[in-house]
Order: structure tokens, then C-alpha cells, then sequence
């Protein structure tokens, strides 16, 4: 293992606790207001959420074989599945700025425009709606950011830069992209599976 | 260079690992449609942790690299364990000190957090 | 310039006076640590100086190469943390102490505000920025914050805690020697901080009487039921009756079974979060949504009033808890301090 | 201790180096090599250094009156400005962002560090940061105090609190990028023959730094961002008044600030035993136990934060499990003074002024340390929670320790860094000088604590004002310290006698390259075949 890939592992670790800070929050918050934190689920749309997911699995998945093209030299290969994964990264993004419209609409922005349809929770329930917004928008920050490594991978693919002698960039950006996935593998339950649906 | 190391995995591994995600993504949601209480959390908590772990172990090739690798995995997990834990332990123990003793040991009084 | 030096120098204090029944054992605990502090910092000292001068560079000395004595690591690991316990374990057997207030202790409520000190007595006496508690008699202070985070604390009794806003805190003393001293804000809370200070004062029984002379506006339950009924609380909260609202007599520091399946005791806290954020907890049974928020509406004195009136509503409660009560102290001043 | 082939005679008349190999504001501010970059960061910390120290003579001027001299609100955003400056852009990044920066490729046999140009990009984000909070004092400062405690900083304060936070928010990921650059270094660029055994103590100190960095940074950084939305928004995130928990950000807080201190200290101590060891002519005593020492304290300082809130209203449990183990990370610590203070034993000490530097760190850093105990036991804590008992502690272990150290090094590495010897009677001189005026300033503090004056008052109770003046007087002489050595070394660059390759007669790979060392460090990667420290064969091994 190269120094490359040590560092970005190194970066992970990193990133690991970016996001724990938001987790901790989340764990204290979710134990101090159980009810307020269940009555948001009516707001999340499972649907989406779970679509959202598998999309998101789905790039993982095309990534990882981007890699193996990478390592076994098959250009061609690389350039579709780092397309693929692009688009998959990209039909993420669209599916959450939709829910991010809907909850818009709904006023359910924290801090701007929050108003709770059951007046009890208003206060906690907008903790809750914060964070959410805090992660899934941090979570889509890093979203953005990998498309732009996507991209950048998707040139040098192109110009024939990668081989079997080289491909850390390749890996990098992989494990980036699949850290990514993780975080969201727990937002979802901790976000939109929160209450108890009937 | 790393070239030498590196175990190509095989397509039908990544499939079938992708598979597992899709379906383990099916279960946590319909999961949460039962009701078990505390359960539920922990069920959900469980299965994320799952994926997570099949996505760093086969997608992130943790299984074919080396021991300072996951030593690194570990520690992040560690770490963030030590931030979550500790700080909910200060929630989670405050009652234990300054709750009153109730009046009558009634029922409920029991289980209170 | 030298007699500015005689005035700075007569004011000098090295060690701040012991005025409460816990300042003598947490004096005990600091003297043991200075002393331990002063042995291991002259020890190293005498180390360092002694080592240096006896191997300092001469010619033709050499050095000689050690490796390191697993021995002597251990030991110097392992004896002094087994010293550090001795200082843990007092420091929590004292904390403890100081976490848990004996049932007859006067209450007392402080409310922090900046820059200022609000004190209440159950008698209904008010006053700002200073505090009159009885020799001998332990007093427990329910702190509440208006705004930021402030720190009470009084150094001659070496007591301190932080007032968070949002919750009550609270801490014990027993004052043991007649006298003032300084009380201060010690969480830094803003422009004024260093104003937020002033006396407390520590009486004999007969003083203290007579400084007691009651509130002019009746005692904190008075004020407290001249408030909930000003606020239209009566309307549902019935005395006899079950009403929209739940029953408050009898209720203060019982179990109470809230509609989301979990129980909490019916203290100060639960007793300040139902009113001024109603529908945070409701009682198991009751609708939320019908009593209207007061945050914003009663300052955090206020609220020490109503509680103070719901807890007169249960006589089971210990007498020293009780707002209607005429001051504990004046009827069985203590003849000894605890501890 | 490594086989380098010296190719370049000694009597070039000027040698090529890394500061002479080129010219021009774009060869410094463009540059990749470790060694520029360890030389901007050095002017940009002592930049801030004296913006801090500015602060603090002038809040100290405050505090010779018992009411004050300036009003408080001045006051208030001096000492506070003061901590931020020192915390964030002085300490943070002193040592390992300078002397570590400059010295860890050089120890390890590398050319430069595992990423050069991220290397670069940390000092930009350190300036960038650094404008921001600049920004924020010239606005007219903040006033929260360096600890940025919500709900004050949140809602109440109508201070600079946004751009303060964003610049500290910005400079932490210097500082993870650092952290970052130093593991990766530190495991993947050894020279051949350079095992994990045999790696200077420096090295180690920064390697759990570095871990550090990496682990606690992001943690502060999500917090600030918190309180960022929090001031602007309203989202009620630490916001008592809708729902949030002014003590969560407390834990988040210090789960950084706390390991922060040791970011501060650990690389100091690795500075000590290499002085240690060179001006006692001496391996280490117990090489084994202070490079693992440097590991205990780096994962035990992550579990021991909640001491900081032990009045807060923290649970009483965890209060005590805090206690407990602030207590346990208290022996590693001690193991490190011990060792040190051994290292003199049957050695051959010279008395130079890096060494004095050493004396007084190991006195100062073991009053602090110890101090440090009265603040782990529950009950102490107590007592002087949030007085001047606090402020001297840790001024004992940041200021007298760290500073200490930092000068030490300082002096130590400048014949490396620049080619040049400062005056040795005046830096001894301001050794003692510094050492004096920083016990007048600090001792008096410890008193006055314990009586219980409270930390971040512009005026006071007149019976502290005696040992308020003597604490003032003290500050002025320690700030006379600190100018003496900024202007020998100024003086130094310019017409200091030449130092030659190796002055101290040290061992370590950097002794053995010329100074100021050439851009790539080595002509070729060293092997290295001996242990460190080799100032002759072992005779005596116990134990």
C-alpha cells in the first residue's frame, strides 16, 4: 500500500469524526426527545429515502468495478463505469434536492421557515430537522465533491493515464466515494426510519 | 509498486455483495414498519452496521489489505464509539443521581429512565 | 510609593477563610496535594540540579551509555498513581458529599441574570446580589438561569456550580462561622461579568431571626398562588376536582406517568419544564395542546413561585421543603453543624 | 549513525541550500519544500505570537487596578482575542507546524514530507484562517473567551463571533492536514535500515500528535459549524430556550480542546528528549517507555474531557469515570519527567542554552503537571473551577512548558534551519530572564486562585490587587524575554558566525546533512544501521 492510499484512509478517519459530531449530537438529542423525534417520520419519505439508497449502493457498485477495470487495464471499462457511477451520484443528488424542495414547501426549514403541524414538537422537532438537514446537506456536500473527482478521474481515464502500473488515483476516489455510501447507509435509518409507521 | 499486492476481486463477489446491500436495504425498511420498542433501533443500528461493514470489507478491499489498514478502520470506529458513548453517558446518568425517591412504589415508578 | 506598598501588602491574603462544613475537608484534600505537589516538585528539582552539576562536562569524562531499567519504570509509574488514587478516591467521597443534600436543609432559590444575583426565600424575602443564611443550619440552593451560563460560587465555602439555562442545578452548604464573604459569577456570561458578585452573609440564630422578618408580599407559595391564579391556572388545575388539567395536590415529587409511556418524578425540573413548555411531557390521559406556553411570559423567578406554591400542595413533603412554611431555622436552628 | 556521501567541500564559499537555491516572494510562496514552508509557518506563528502577547501585556496594565483601567468590555475581548490567537494559531501549530514540519523528513531519511503540496495548502489555510479572526479583531474582537461556550456565543454575544469562529473553523484543517502529513510520513518514508526503534523521540512526540490532529480536529470543526448555524439561524441546536443543550456543546468542545492541550505539549516533550539527550551526551534513559508514553497519552487524552465540566451538571458517574481517568493519563506524563531528569545520570552535561531551556521546562512542565492533579480531584475541582487557579495551571503547562520547549528548540535546530549560531551570553541571558518573569507572573496566580478570585474579571475584590501587581510585574519582565531572543535571532540570520554542519556535536540523521540543509535534504536516501541516540556503546543495560 502506497503512501497515497494510507493518507486517504487517514483522511477517512478524519471524516469519521466530522460527521461524529453531528451522530453524537443526534444520539443525545434523539434520548432527550423520543416523541418529538418520531412524529418527524410522517415527513420522510421512505420511498425516496430507500430509492435513494439502493441509487446509492448501486454507485458503490459500479465504482468498485471502475477499480477492478482500472487494475486489469480495461480502459473502456473504467470510462463507463466511472460514467455510470456518475450518473448513479447524480440521480442521488436530483432525488434529494426533490425532497429538500418538499420539504421546503411543507415549511419544514429550520431557523428560516419552520412551522410544525403539531405545535408540542415544534421546538424539538426542529432540532431534529436540523440535523437532518445538517448531515444529509454535509452528506451532500461530499456528494458534490466526489462527482467533481468523478469527473476528474473520467478525463484522465480518457487521456489513457491509468493502467495496471498505475491506478491510486482510481482506488482514492473509490474508497472516497464508498466512504461516502457508508455514511448514508446510516442516515437512513437514523433519519427516515426514525418512528413507528402504520 | 502496488501492483504486485493486488488481488483482483471477482465480479460475481461485488454482485453478490451488492445484492446483499439491496436486500439488507429491503429488510431495515420493512423493519421498521414492526413495532419493537427499543428494538427497533438496535435492529436498524445492527443491519447499517452490517452493510457498513460489507462495503468497507469487500467494496473498499479492507479484506485483502494491510493489518495497518484496518488497524485504521478500527480506530476510527474506536474514536467515534469514545465520542458517543461517553458524552451519552453523561445523559443517560444524570437521573440516576438527583431523582427524587417516589412516595409510593407504584407500578410505573419501575421502570422509569 | 512605599506607602501605596503598605496598603497593597495589609490587604494581602494568602489563604482564603473556611467558613463552611466543607471547606475543612476539601482544605484537607488540598493541603495533601500541595504537600505531595511540593515533595515530587523539590524532588525533581534537587534531581535535575543535583545530576547536572555532579555529571556536568568535564574532559575526558565520557558518558556512560544506559539503556533503561524496567524496574525502576514501573516504580515510578506505579507509585505515584497509586498516590493519584488516594487523591481520587477522597475527591469523589467528598463529591458525593457534596451531591446529595441532607433532607432538612433550608431551601433557598438563585436566579441568575445578567449581571445579577436574584436570591428567594420560601419566606418571600428578595433580594439581589446577596445572600442570609444562618449559622449551623445547611442550606440548599436551587439555581435557575434568565439567559447564559453562570457560575455561583462562594470561596470561603468552597462550594460552585454552574447555572445552566434550561435546567435547575443546585448545591449544598452549611455555614459554620458568622461572618461575610464574597459570592461571585465565575462562568464568564458577558460584559458585566465582573460585577456579577456580591455578599453572603453568615449570622448567628438570634441575627438571623431577626433579619427574617418575612416577605411584605406573603410568603413564595403566596406569591406563587397570586400568580396562578393571576395566569388563569385555576381554571383547570382544580384543587378537588379533575378538570382539563391534572389535580396538583399532591403531586410534587411523585411519579408521574406521561402519555408516551415513560415516568418521571414530579421535581423542580418537570414542575419548570410543564409550565413553561407544557406539552414537552404530558401526563398519561390529558390532551396536549390545551395549556398555553409560558416561556417568554414568567420569568424564572415567577416560576420558582408557582412551584413553590404546587409543592405547598403537598404536605407530605418534608417540612424544610416547603413554601409555607415559616423559616426552618428560626424554629430548630442546629446546634452543631453536620459532618 | 547513517552512510551519506558528502559531496559538497566545506570551503565553498557559499554552499547551495534550501534558502538560497532560489529567489523571489513566487519561490518562497509557491514552494513544496518542507523546509521553506516549516520557515513561513515560523513568521506566521511569531506574528501571532506577538499579536497575543500584545494582548495579554495589555490586559495584565488592566489588572493592576482593582477596578480596572479599561472598560470591561475592552477587556473582555483582550482576553479573549488573546486565547484565540495563543490557542489556535500559536500553540496549535507551534512546534509541529515549524520544527516538526522542518525536521521529520530530515530525522526519518525522506526528502520532503508524503505530500508536499498539501503541506503548502496548510499553511494557506492558516493564513486564511488567520485573516478571518484578524478580521474580527480589528472589527473590534470578540468577547466569548477562546472557549466559545453556548448559549453566550450563540445568541447573547454581539461580538465578531462569526468570523472568529469560521477563522479557528478554517485553521483547524491545517491542522489536520498536518496531523495527516506527519502519519503518513512517519510510516511510509523511513529511510532504509530507520525500524520504528530506532526513530528520535521527536518523531514519536509528533507521530501521537499527529494522531491527534487527525482525530480530534473534525470534531471541533462540526462544532463551530453547529455554532455557526446556531448565531445565524436559530436552530436551537445549544439554544436552551428552544430545546437544545448549552452542555452538548461543552462535550463536543472539549472531546477537541481537551487532546488539544497535549497537540500543545506532546511535541515539546519530543523537543526535551532530544535536548535531553544531546547536552547529556546520553541515549534517553527508557527510550521504550517514553515513545510508547507519547502513544498513552495520545489515545488516554481523548477519554478524560469531562473534567472540564465536573461543575457543569455533568452526571455525577461520568463525572467520576472522568476523574479517574484524567488521573491515569497523569502517569505517562510523569513517566516522561522521570526519564528525562534519569537521562542526567552519568552523562556529561553541558550547560547550553537549549539545555537551560530544558531545566526549565522539565521544573516548569512538572508544577504544572501537578497542579494539574488538584483539577482532576472531584472535590479540588470544585474549589477553583473557573479561578485563576486555572489560568496559572495551564499557563505552567502551555506557556512554561510549551513556550519553553519551543525555545529550546528553537535554539537547538536554528544552526540547522540557518546555517547561523546566535550570541550564546545573551540567549542565556534571556533564558533566565524568561524563566523569572514567568514564575513572578503565573506563581501568584495559584494563590489567587485558591482564594478564589474568578478567571476573566476586569476588576476585582481589592485584597487581590498585591499579588495581581507582583503577577503584572512579572508579565512585563517575561514580555522583555520574549523580545530579547526575536531580536538576536533577526540579528543572526544577517551576521551570526557560521555554524557548520553539526555544532552541538549531536547525533540524528539531520546532524549529518549541512546546514541549512539542500533542498532534498540528502544527496542520497541515508541507510541507517545504528539506534538512536548513538553517543557511544551501551555499557550498562538493566533491567
Amino acid at each position: 500500500m502506497d503512501a497515497s492510499m494510507l493518507g486517504m484512509w487517514t483522511f477517512l478517519i478524519t471524516e469519521v469524526l466530522f460527521f461524529g459530531g453531528m451522530f453524537a449530537a443526534y444520539a443525545v438529542y434523539r434520548n432527550m426527545y423520543p416523541a418529538a423525534f418520531a412524529s418527524t417520520s410522517k415527513f420522510m419519505d421512505v420511498i425516496l429515502g430507500g430509492t435513494n439508497t439502493a441509487v446509492l449502493i448501486c454507485s458503490s457498485l459500479t465504482m468498485v468495478l471502475a477499480v477492478r477495470a482500472a487494475q486489469l487495464s480495461k480502459r473502456r471499462d473504467l470510462i463507463l463505469f466511472t460514467i455510470l457511477t456518475m450518473i448513479f451520484g447524480t440521480a442521488f443528488l436530483v432525488i434529494k434536492a426533490f425532497e429538500y424542495h418538499s420539504k421546503w414547501v411543507e415549511h419544514l426549514i429550520p431557523g428560516f421557515d419552520f412551522q410544525y403541524d403539531e405545535p408540542r414538537y415544534q421546538h424539538n422537532a426542529q432540532i431534529l430537522f436540523f440535523l437532518y438537514f445538517c448531515m444529509t446537506g454535509m452528506h451532500a456536500l461530499h456528494m458534490i465533491v466526489g462527482l467533481g473527482l468523478l469527473t476528474y478521474l473520467l478525463v484522465q481515464s480518457v487521456r489513457r493515464v491509468f493502467n495496471a502500473d498505475y491506478f491510486a488515483p482510481v482506488e482514492m476516489i473509490g474508497l472516497y466515494w464508498h466512504f461516502v455510501d457508508v455514511v448514508w447507509i446510516f442516515l437512513f435509518p437514523l433519519l427516515y426510519l426514525i418512528g413507528h409507521r402504520r | 509498486m502496488s501492483t504486485h499486492h493486488i488481488l483482483i476481486p471477482k465480479v460475481s463477489t461485488l454482485v453478490a455483495v451488492w445484492a446483499a446491500l439491496i436486500v439488507l436495504t429491503g429488510v431495515t425498511s420493512a423493519v421498521s414498519y414492526l413495532e419493537l420498542g427499543e428494538w427497533n433501533i438496535v435492529v436498524a443500528l445492527l443491519i447499517a452496521l452490517t452493510k457498513a461493514s460489507l462495503v468497507a470489507w469487500v467494496f473498499m478491499a479492507v479484506r485483502h489489505s494491510t493489518t495497518l489498514t484496518r488497524l485504521f478502520c478500527v480506530a476510527g470506529l474506536a474514536w467515534l464509539s469514545i465520542l458517543i458513548l461517553l458524552t451519552y453517558s453523561d445523559y443517560h446518568t444524570r437521573d440516576w443521581t438527583y431523582q427524587a425517591k417516589p412516595w409510593s412504589t407504584n407500578k410505573a415508578a419501575g421502570d422509569s429512565r | 510609593m512605599p506607602a501605596s506598598l503598605t496598603l497593597l501588602l495589609a490587604d494581602l491574603q494568602l489563604f482564603p477563610p473556611a467558613a463552611s462544613a466543607q471547606a475543612g475537608p476539601i482544605d484537607a484534600l488540598y493541603w495533601f496535594e500541595v504537600i505531595v505537589s511540593a515533595i515530587m516538585t523539590a524532588g525533581i528539582f534537587i534531581a535535575v540540579i543535583f545530576l547536572a552539576w555532579k555529571y556536568r562536562r568535564r574532559a575526558n569524562v565520557r558518558a556512560t551509555q544506559i539503556e533503561g531499567s524496567t524496574f525502576l519504570e514501573l516504580s515510578w509509574s506505579i507509585l505515584p498513581f497509586l498516590v493519584m488514587l488516594v487523591m481520587f478516591w477522597w475527591g469523589a467521597k467528598l463529591f458525593f458529599a457534596a451531591q446529595n443534600p441532607p433532607k432538612d436543609a433550608m431551601e433557598v432559590f438563585v436566579t441568575g441574570k445578567q449581571w445579577m444575583w436574584k436570591v428567594q426565600y420560601p419566606d418571600g424575602t428578595r433580594e439581589i446580589n446577596a445572600l442570609h443564611v444562618p449559622v449551623g443550619q445547611p442550606v440548599k440552593l436551587t439555581l435557575a438561569s434568565e439567559d447564559v451560563i453562570h457560575s455561583f460560587s462562594v470561596p470561603a465555602f468552597r462550594v460552585r456550580h454552574d447555572v445552566v439555562p434550561g435546567h435547575y442545578d443546585s448545591l449544598w452548604f452549611t455555614a459554620t462561622k458568622p461572618g461575610r464573604y464574597r459570592l461571585y459569577c465565575t462562568e464568564y456570561c458577558g460584559n458585566q461579568h465582573a460585577s456579577m458578585g456580591g455578599w453572603v452573609d453568615v449570622m448567628d440564630d438570634r441575627e438571623y431571626a431577626n433579619w427574617a422578618g418575612g416577605g411584605s408580599h406573603g410568603s413564595l407559595a403566596e406569591q406563587g398562588q397570586k400568580l396562578f391564579e393571576q395566569n388563569g391556572c385555576s381554571t383547570c388545575h382544580q384543587l378537588d376536582q379533575q378538570g382539563r388539567c391534572p389535580i396538583l395536590r399532591g403531586v410534587y415529587n411523585k411519579p408521574v406517568q406521561l402519555d408516551d409511556g415513560r415516568t418521571v418524578t414530579a421535581d423542580d425540573s418537570y414542575l419548570r419544564e410543564s409550565i413553561l413548555d407544557p406539552n414537552a411531557k404530558v401526563v398519561s390521559g390529558f390532551q396536549p395542546n390545551i395549556m398555553p406556553n409560558f416561556k417568554g411570559q414568567l420569568s424564572e423567578e415567577q416560576v420558582i413561585q408557582l412551584i413553590a406554591y404546587v409543592k405547598s400542595l403537598s404536605p407530605a413533603t418534608p417540612a424544610s421543603q416547603q413554601g409555607v412554611q415559616q423559616r426552618p431555622v428560626v424554629i430548630a436552628p442546629r446546634a452543631k453543624a453536620p459532618q | 549513525m547513517a552512510t551519506i556521501a558528502h559531496g559538497t567541500p566545506e570551503i565553498a564559499a557559499e554552499e547551495v541550500n534550501y534558502l538560497n537555491v532560489e529567489h523571489g516572494w513566487k519561490s518562497w510562496l509557491l514552494t513544496t519544500d518542507h523546509k521553506r514552508i516549516a520557515f513561513l509557518y515560523l513568521i506566521s506563528i511569531t506574528a501571532m505570537f506577538f499579536v497575543g502577547g500584545a494582548m495579554a501585556v495589555l490586559f495584565r496594565i488592566n489588572l493592576l487596578q482593582p477596578e480596572g483601567i479599561f472598560s470591561a468590555e475592552t477587556y473582555n475581548r483582550l482576553f479573549s482575542m488573546h486565547g484565540i490567537v495563543m490557542v489556535f494559531f500559536f500553540l496549535v501549530p507551534s512546534i509541529p507546524a515549524t520544527l516538526a514540519n522542518f525536521l521529520i523528513p530530515i530525522m526519518v531519511g525522506a526528502k520532503d514530507l508524503a505530500f508536499p503540496r498539501v503541506n503548502l495548502l496548510s499553511w494557506y489555510l492558516y493564513i486564511f484562517g488567520a485573516i478571518f479572526t484578524l478580521y474580527a479583531v480589528i472589527r473590534g474582537g470578540v468577547d466569548t473567551g477562546w472557549t466559545f461556550y453556548a448559549p453566550y456565543s450563540s445568541t447573547y454575544s454581539n461580538s465578531y463571533v462569526l468570523s472568529a469562529a469560521m477563522g479557528v473553523f478554517i485553521a483547524g484543517f491545517s491542522s489536520i492536514l498536518t496531523g495527516l502529513n506527519f502519519i503518513v510520513t512517519v510510516h511510509k518514508m523511513r529511510a532504509p535500515g530507520m525500524t520504528w526503534g530506532r526513530l528520535p523521540l521527536f518523531v514519536w512526540a509528533n507521530y501521537g500528535t499527529g494522531l491527534i490532529q487527525v482525530l480530534g480536529t473534525p470534531v471541533l470543526a462540526i462544532t463551530l459549524l453547529l455554532l455557526f448555524f446556531e448565531r445565524v439561524a436559530h436552530v436551537g441546536i445549544f439554544d436552551p430556550n428552544i430545546g437544545g443543550d448549552p452542555i452538548l456543546f461543552q462535550h463536543l468542545f472539549w472531546f477537541y480542546s481537551h487532546p488539544a492541550v497535549y497537540i500543545m505539549i506532546l511535541p515539546g516533550m519530543g523537543v526535551i528528549s532530544e535536548i535531553v539527550a544531546c547536552f547529556s551526551r546520553k541515549r534517553v534513559f527508557g527510550y521504550n517507555f517514553v515513545a510508547f508514553s507519547s502513544m498513552g497519552i495520545a489515545v488516554l487524552s481523548f477519554v478524560v474531557w469531562g473534567h472540564h465540566m465536573f461543575v457543569t451538571g455533568e452526571a455525577m458517574y461520568t463525572s467520576v469515570a472522568f476523574s479517574f481517568l484524567s488521573f491515569m493519563v497523569a502517569v505517562p506524563s510523569a513517566i516522561k519527567v522521570f526519564n528525562w531528569t534519569a537521562t542526567m545520570y552519568k552523562g556529561s552535561v553541558s550547560f547550553d542554552t537549549p539545555m537551560l531551556y530544558c531545566f526549565g521546562f522539565i521544573g516548569l512542565f512538572t508544577i504544572g503537571g501537578l497542579t494539574g492533579l488538584f483539577l482532576a480531584a472531584l472535590a479540588t475541582d470544585v474549589a477553583t473551577h473557573g479561578t485563576y487557579f486555572i489560568v496559572a495551571h495551564f499557563h505552567y503547562v502551555m506557556v512554561g512548558g510549551m513556550v519553553m520547549a519551543f525555545l529550546g528548540g528553537l535554539h537547538f535546530w536554528w544552526p540547522k534551519i540557518t546555517g547561523r549560531l546566535y550570541p550564546e551570553a545573551w540567549a542565556k541571558f534571556a533564558a533566565l530572564i524568561i524563566f523569572i518573569g514567568f514564575n513572578l507572573t503565573f506563581f501568584p496566580q495559584f494563590i489567587l486562585g485558591y482564594l478564589g478570585m474568578p478567571r476573566r474579571y476586569h476588576a476585582y475584590p481589592p485584597e487581590f490587587q498585591a499579588l495581581n501587581v507582583l503577577s503584572t510585574a512579572g508579565a512585563s519582565i517575561l514580555g522583555i524575554g520574549y523580545l530579547i531572543p526575536m531580536i538576536y535571532f533577526v540579528w543572526s540570520l544577517k551576521a551570526g558566525p557560521k555554524a557548520g554542519p553539526n555544532p552541538w556535536g549531536a547525533t540524528g540523521l539531520e546532524w549529518e546533512i549541512q546546514s541549512p540543509p539542500t533542498t532534498f535534504n540528502f544527496d542520497e536516501t541515508p541507510t541507517v544501521t545504528k539506534e538512536a541516540y548513538d553517543y557511544g556503546p551501551v555499557e550498562e543495560i538493566v533491567g
